[in-house]
C-alpha cells in the first residue's frame, strides 16, 4: 500500500512546493491553521504564492509568517482585519488582493472539488463583488455566477487522522479544512493526533481518506488564540 | 433620551420569536444575546460553522478550537452541532436561518445597506456580511442613527459601497425604529424616549412615514 | 421552546399534506427510507403527488406502498427498476418519470438547500439528459446546466436524533436523507432512536436540527434487505 | 478461445495500480475484487457512500443499513468511511476516483458509451453510470464483444441513447483488449487465447488499428 504518513512536514512537502503556485490553507482566523506546514513553506522561501485562504493569519502567525517573508503575492480572502503587515504590503501594491464573501469563497473552493465549474447565488447581487460578473434571472430573482477555485496544493489541519489520511475536525477547527482538502490538486494534512486505522467512527469522518495525499503528526501546537473573551464566574462559585 | 447601546440591544431583541435560528452580527448585534425576552428559546448560529452557540467561556476556560464569527471564544450547548463553512453558508443562503442582526454603516431608503468598506480606507473584508443579508430571512439592522460628524445615516441613497440591494428589514437606531419595505420605503414606528419626529427628521435624509405606536 | 418531537407518524404530518404536493423521500432502494412516514402518507390518502426519491421501493414497501395505492403522479428518479407495479403504471402512462443521474440528482437537491437555483455539471452532456437544457463551455470542457430541486414536505430516516432536530444517520443508510433534509419548505424527521439533547457527538451530527421541523420515534423497523447477498464461512470456521 | 467473465475479470483487474480508489459497476466489473493482484492495495467506492467497501457478509451477517450500489449487503473494513450521495457524487464528479470499471452495451470508436436504455423496453435509468463515466479520471468498459444476436457492439457510432460521450479509455470483451483514445481512435492491444484479429475484425463494426503485443 502506497504510504500517506510523512516524517515531519518539510518531508510532507517535499517536491510539491514551486515559485507561481498557488496554495489553499484552512482555517478561521488562528482556528484550525494547518501552522506546522505553513512553517515549513516559510522554510522552505517558495514566493510568488497565491493564497486562498479565508483570513491572513495575524502579524507573525499563521499565514502572517508567509506575508513576513514575502512570499505571497496574491490573497484570496473575505476578511483580512487584524495584521498591520498586510495593510502595508497592500497599500504599498506588493500585495494583491482579491476579496469574496465569505460563503462564497466556501463554495467556490467546494465546487472545485466537486466537479463543478460554476455556480449561480444571490449574494453580492449589486455589489463591487458582482461587478465583470454575468448575471441571471431565476424565478423572479437576480443570481450572479460564480467559478470554482481549485490549488495546486490545500494544507489542511486536522484533530485527528489515520494512515489511509481520514480526518475528523475539532469543534469550530473545521471550518474551511473539508472543502480545501477536496479542492487541492495535492492535499497535505497535518494532525494533532495520528489514530490506529479502524480508530476513528465510520459515520463521523469528515474527510474521507481519498482526499489526502499526505499526512503528518503536526505541532507542538501553539493554538494561540486571536481574542480570549470570558465573562466572571457568578460569585456564589467564586466564593 | 436617545437610546443606549444596551437599550438598542434589547429592542432589537423583541424582534426575536421562539424557536428563531438567528445569526448575530458583530458589536451591538452581539448584546443581543444578553436581553433574549424569558420564555423565549433562539439558538444562535455562527458562520464559521456552529448552530447552538453558548456564552463566553469563564477565566482559564478559554478553547482555542472553540470560537464565534468574530474570532471570540465562545462555549458549547448540550444542543450544539458543528460543520464546515461550505455547510453554514448553505444553511445561510439556503433561507433557513430566520434573522439576522448586523451592525450598519449606511441604510437607502429602498434598504440597501452598506457596512464593509469605506474608500480610501482599508479594507478588511465584507467576512460573512453579504452572504448573510442575502440569504437570511429577515434582516434587522442596528445602528447609530448619525455619524460622528453628524451626518445622516439613513440615506436617499447608500454613498459608500453595498452590502446588499434592497435587504433591510428593519432599522433601530438610537433615535428609533423604522421599518423598510419594497414598496412602503420606510416608516418610523416607534422614538426613543423624548426624541421628536423632528429631530428625527433633521438627522435624516431619507424620506419617511410615521406609524409611531 | 416550540417542541418538534411529535408523538407519531400522522400527527408529525397533520397539516402537511395536500393533493398534488411535491414530496421528497430519503433512502437508497429500501435503505433508510422513512418507512413509517410513508405509511401515514399511504394512510392519509393524499394523491397526485410528486415524489423524488433516487428510487420507488419494491412491489409492497417503501414507495412502492404509495404506487399502490394510486397517490403517485410523478417520479423524479435515478433508477426504478425492481418494481413491476411502477413498470405497468408507467407503461399504461399513469405515471410520468424524469431520470436523473443519481449525482445530478443529488446536487439538484443540496442545491435546493443550499440557496443555489442552478450550476453546471458534466455529466449527462451529449446524452438524453442535457437535452433542451443549457450547454456551456469552461475551460475547454462542455457543461450542462442544471437547477435546483426543492420540496413541499421532505421525509428523511436518521439512526438517532434529538429533540432539537439534530440527526445521525448510520452506514450507508445515509445516501440522499442529508440533502433532502435541507431542501423541503418542511422537513419531517423519523429515527431508530431519540435520544437526550447532547447525547450525540457533537462534531458528528450529520443534519443539524435547524433543518428538521418535526420528528418522532419511528418503527417498528423492518429494515428489509432487497438483495441479501453473503460468501461462504472460510471451511475452518465452519468445523 | 475466448475468455471468460472471471477471464475478464481478472484482465480489467490488471488496470489497477497500488493506492487506487476505484468504482466497480455492477455485473462483471463486480467480480474484479475477486482478481486484485497479490500486493496492491485498492480502495472500492461505492457511489451511495462509501469508501472501503469490504467483500460480502458471512451467512446471517447481513446489515440492512450497509449495502452497495447494486443494493448488495457488504461489509466494513477498518479504513471504510460513510457519507452522503452528494458528497459521494462530489467525489466522483470532481476527478477523485482513479478508476471506474464499468458494463456495456455499446462502445463507439470515439470513446462513446451506452449502457442503460434500450427503446421499447421498460427504463430502469442510469443510477449512477452517467455520472461515472463524467466524472472518473480513467474508464474501463467490460462487455462481451457481439450481443446474442451476434451483432456486434463495437460500433462506429452508438445506435442506443449514450451514457457518455467519448467516455471510454480501455474497452475489454471476450476476444481481446482495445484502446480508445480521443485522437488515435481504437487499438487492438491483446487478444484472448487462439481469438484471430480477423476474428475480431468479421466481428467488429468499429474501425480499430492493430498493436498486439
Amino acid at each position: 500500500m502506497l504510504r500517506k504518513i510523512r516524517d515531519g512536514a518539510a518531508e510532507a512537502l517535499s517536491g510539491l512546493l514551486f515559485d507561481g503556485m498557488t496554495v489553499m490553507s484552512g482555517g478561521f482566523g488562528l482556528c484550525g491553521t494547518p501552522e506546522t506546514l505553513i512553517a515549513a513553506i516559510k522554510a522552505a522561501g517558495v514566493r510568488e504564492l497565491t493564497v486562498i485562504s479565508n483570513n491572513c493569519g495575524i502579524d507573525g502567525a499563521s499565514l502572517g509568517l508567509l506575508l513576513e517573508g514575502g512570499q505571497i503575492r496574491k490573497m484570496i480572502s473575505s476578511y483580512v482585519g487584524e495584521n498591520k503587515l498586510f495593510e502595508q504590503l497592500y497599500l504599498s501594491g506588493t500585495l494583491e488582493l482579491e476579496f469574496n464573501p465569505q460563503g462564497t469563497l466556501a463554495e467556490r473552493i467546494r465546487a472545485g472539488g466537486a466537479g463543478i465549474p460554476a455556480f449561480f447565488t444571490r449574494t453580492g447581487v449589486g455589489t463591487l463583488v458582482a461587478e465583470g460578473k454575468e448575471l441571471r434571472d431565476f424565478d423572479g430573482q437576480t443570481y450572479v455566477m460564480e467559478r470554482a477555485l481549485t490549488a495546486d496544493l490545500a494544507i489542511v489541519k486536522a484533530w485527528k487522522g489515520d494512515a489511509e489520511g481520514n480526518l475528523i475536525y475539532r469543534k469550530t477547527a473545521r471550518n474551511f479544512n473539508p472543502m480545501m482538502a477536496t479542492a487541492g490538486k495535492v492535499t497535505v494534512a497535518e494532525v494533532e493526533e495520528l489514530v490506529e486505522v479502524g480508530a476513528l467512527d465510520k459515520d463521523g469522518i469528515h474527510t474521507p481518506g481519498i482526499f489526502v495525499d499526505r499526512i503528518i503528526q503536526g505541532g507542538p501546537y501553539e493554538k494561540r488564540i486571536e481574542r480570549v473573551t470570558t465573562r466572571p464566574r457568578p460569585e456564589r462559585e467564586a466564593a | 433620551m436617545a437610546w443606549t447601546r444596551e437599550d438598542m440591544a434589547a429592542r432589537a431583541a423583541l424582534e426575536l420569536k421562539d424557536g428563531f435560528y438567528v445569526n448575530l452580527g458583530i458589536g451591538i448585534p452581539t448584546l443581543v444575546a444578553n436581553h433574549i425576552p424569558a420564555g423565549i428559546s433562539v439558538t444562535l448560529q455562527s458562520e464559521n460553522g456552529m448552530l447552538g452557540m453558548g456564552p463566553f467561556p469563564y477565566p482559564g476556560e478559554a478553547d482555542a478550537d472553540l470560537i464565534n464569527a468574530g474570532k471570540q471564544t465562545i462555549t458549547e450547548l448540550p444542543s450544539s452541532s458543528y460543520f464546515s463553512s461550505a455547510d453554514s453558508f448553505a444553511m445561510i443562503r439556503g433561507g433557513h436561518i430566520a434573522l439576522s442582526i448586523l451592525g450598519g454603516m449606511q441604510v437607502a431608503q429602498n434598504g440597501d445597506l452598506a457596512n464593509w468598506m469605506v474608500p480610501g480606507k482599508m479594507v478588511k473584508g465584507m467576512g460573512g456580511a453579504m452572504d448573510l443579508v442575502a440569504g437570511v430571512g429577515r434582516v434587522v439592522v442596528v445602528m447609530d442613527h448619525v455619524e460622528k460628524s453628524g451626518a445622516p445615516k439613513l440615506l436617499t441613497r447608500c454613498t459608500l459601497p453595498l452590502t446588499g440591494v434592497g435587504v433591510v428589514d428593519l432599522l433601530i437606531t438610537d433615535l428609533g425604529v423604522f421599518e423598510i419595505g419594497p414598496d412602503e420605503g420606510v416608516t418610523l414606528i416607534e422614538l426613543a424616549p423624548d426624541v421628536t419626529v423632528e429631530e428625527v427628521k433633521a438627522k435624516t435624509e431619507a424620506a419617511f412615514a410615521l406609524a409611531v405606536k
